[in-house]
């Protein structure tokens, strides 16, 4: 029988190990699996590969894991937000290593890896200095650049809802990352809002079926917090 | 004869009525945002945001936000009915496919024959983030660029050649700026329109490049 | 305002040109767009480059099409069926160009085309006479073949539901190629037994974004008939 | 002493004994669908089929068929609860990612070094049709092999090299026959079973291929 579906965020994260890479889903704070990174934070593992759109709003969530020095480099498309200070500490202070990825081509290094597809040219980034050293071709006229699959050791994802066979749907623009990486992991753990009985999801409308996810956690809801950006009229 | 530049406001406008129609439009964070208040009432035209929306409504009601449901700037928007909700890997299919009519981006400066940085000022203490300028610098049918032609200093944005860190090669059809529009080609500068009481000669002068007629 | 709604299938075809490659979603029978293609015969167009996964079944739709001396080129993966007596005619007459392509690499290769990628290096049809001469390379240890995208000119897709703004869901197994090819042709057609307002595809299950979609024609319901397997007890 | 070949029943049941609990399989069009008729009630194993679907339930009853719902060989087949359908990129991105547990195939030849050719006997004749062979051959964790040994004309199927054009290279972990089941290896075939009262040595024979045990 599958049951997918984990006691604890302990249990879900128990064997993830130093020098893992950590593919984090979540794009501002829309998706970002706080509780599991909370989790993860808890569980020890050091040394770690950290892939996520951004790197850390605050000082919770991905920041505090990046506080806890448990993060050797940071693979992201835009780590420079309003509040990104924690980051920003650690890159000047050389604690951290930084690759810079256009967020295209980290969406599709992740789905690359997740489909086993070897290598891909994108046009993304084609003459500027993020392609610096890299093999590069024209075909049909057009200038591409090649790069690779991006793999995890292990995604955290946050999703709205599942079942025990790891069946997910989001929410909104909190979608985002979630099911890219999920494909893209060798094990990926998703907390839910809602657990619901297998079939109760309609088979047209599952996001990520069960076959990308290996722990599903339900955690309380809490809604999104505002990050990322200067509120017009404040500071 | 005397002339004054564009408002911000002013320039979103002008962009806004050269949008067709029913176009796919992507937005850029910062200034092109703008251009949002100012699209005809009286077309559709459906705004894309890379991070998994297409149909993207204004701003929610004071109280309403929703931070699950935000634009590329992290700021809360909405959905239109007719919208849809997809994964980055589709969204980004969706901008680099050519699917998307027409993205408008902000610019540090831009080539006479569409080179475009607009993510990197290349000083060394800057911590670099790109995002998806790249992407949207090269995956739109047409890339506009909408910025005001001089920098605060009096330099022109319009450049000869890019001395800041590339977004993307020959990928700018246009600039909108608050002095004049612009096409840019293979042979340089085009005027497409320039604002009232602005002579082409000085035009040239401000923008240190030769401009040829439309 | 968006009029994606065309009043007839004669009107939705009006400009596919002699030469056109022409993608047809469908897998079998599910997901054929037969009433598309019985207006591709009215329509005219000749000399045609046809990709489908098949190359039709018994004598409607995509055989009909074939035995109209329409199509000159088709790129597929499993021509031969029970019940394709009209394409294994043509091609053993040689009045029909075969361009046999490993399924996943057939929609890999439409993908591709509709997600702007250049080319990328796929495992599938490594060593075998279907990557004769094509470019190989070992990444990671693995070997992988180069393969390009696939772009068309139009594509004609069958769904079930859709909107005005061309937003589209699809019907069990009868999804299949139909999303995929409708983001790798310059024009997508698709039918639909159901045309809803604006709003009433929720955009959490919207499968096919407006975007992607140029016209749409509502059909009347007809269920899909079986074919290319032999029933058990019959000949 | 005497032996017996195993049904193509027992053989199905042969393959079915060794999927566990859990596993993700697609099973190949032809011999390899009997499988799932054995598959143990008390454990869960989900079905993909490329075409679109995981979590496949069995044949409709008479009269319950849906065109729509369908496997790789275009018969009906019903849905499990805890299902989904998506569409044919994502599928074989799924197959081709290796995310599949176990892949069964037929086959016309496998090599002792897991080497398949199940697509295309070579004839000039023959109208070629690959379908997802080659992804299937290539892209799950395990791909097993179900045969009978010999062809009617008692040529062993398993041999030193493909004569037939490849579907795959090395990608055969398993070969499960209809007088023993094998593993291939770079070393060779490894026995992992054999029929009741079937010598090692009258084996060997039959298959005219060293087989080292396991």
């Amino acid at each position: 029988m599958i049951k997918k579906i984990a006691a604890s965020i302990a249990e879900a994260l128990s064997d993830i190990h130093d020098g893992a890479t950590i593919l984090i889903g979540g794009f501002g704070t829309a998706g970002i699996p706080g509780e599991l990174i909370e989790g993860l934070i808890e569980q020890g593992a050091r040394d770690l590969t950290v892939v996520n759109n951004n790197a850390g709003n605050g000082d919770t969530g991905l920041a505090a894991l990046l506080n806890a020095g448990r993060v050797r480099k940071m693979i992201c498309s835009f780590p420079r937000q309003t509040d990104s200070q924690v980051f920003d500490a650690l890159y000047r202070s050389g604690k951290i290593e930084l690759e810079l990825v256009p967020q295209g081509n980290l969406a599709e290094r992740l789905r690359a890896a997740g489909a086993g597809i070897g290598g891909f040219f994108t046009p993304t980034g084609y003459g500027t200095s993020l392609a610096e050293g890299k093999e590069t071709r024209v075909i049909g006229g057009k200038p591409y650049v090649l790069e690779y699959p991006l793999h995890g050791d292990v995604a955290l994802i946050k999703a709205e809802r599942g079942d025990r066979w790891g069946n997910l749907t989001f929410r909104k623009t909190a979608r985002n990352f979630g099911p890219v990486m999920a494909t893209a992991a060798k094990r990926t753990v998703a907390s839910v809002y809602e657990i619901v009985e297998l079939g109760d999801i309609d088979p047209e409308i599952v996001v990520t079926p069960g076959i990308f996810v290996h722990r599903i956690v339900r955690i309380p809801r809490v809604a999104t917090q505002a990050a990322g950006f200067r509120m017009a009229g404040r500071p | 004869m005397s002339w004054r530049k564009r408002t911000k406001e002013e320039l979103a406008q002008r962009v806004a009525r050269d949008i067709h129609d029913g176009a796919y439009v992507n937005l850029g964070i910062g200034m092109p945002t703008l251009v949002a208040n100012h699209l005809p009432a009286d077309l559709e035209i459906v705004l894309h945001t890379e991070n998994g929306l297409i149909g993207m409504g204004p701003a929610p009601a004071a109280g309403e936000e929703d931070y699950d449901l935000i634009n590329a700037g992290k700021q809360p928007v909405t959905i239109l009915r007719g919208g849809a909700f997809f994964h980055h890997a589709d969204s980004f299919a969706m901008m680099r496919g050519g699917h998307i009519d027409i993205c408008v981006l902000g610019a540090f400066q831009v080539s006479a024959c569409g080179d475009l940085a607009n993510w990197h000022t290349g000083e060394k203490a800057a911590i670099p983030a790109v995002g998806g300028a790249m992407d949207l610098a090269i995956g739109a049918k047409q890339t506009w660029v909408m910025i005001e032609a001089l920098t605060k200093r009096g330099e022109s944005k319009l450049v000869e050649r890019c001395t800041y860190p590339l977004t993307g090669v020959h990928c700018v059809e246009r600039v909108y700026t608050d002095i004049a529009t612009f096409e840019c080609t293979p042979r340089g500068l085009e005027l497409v329109d320039i604002v009232e009481g602005l002579t082409h000669a000085e035009l040239e002068r401000l923008v240190g490049l030769p401009i040829r007629a439309h």
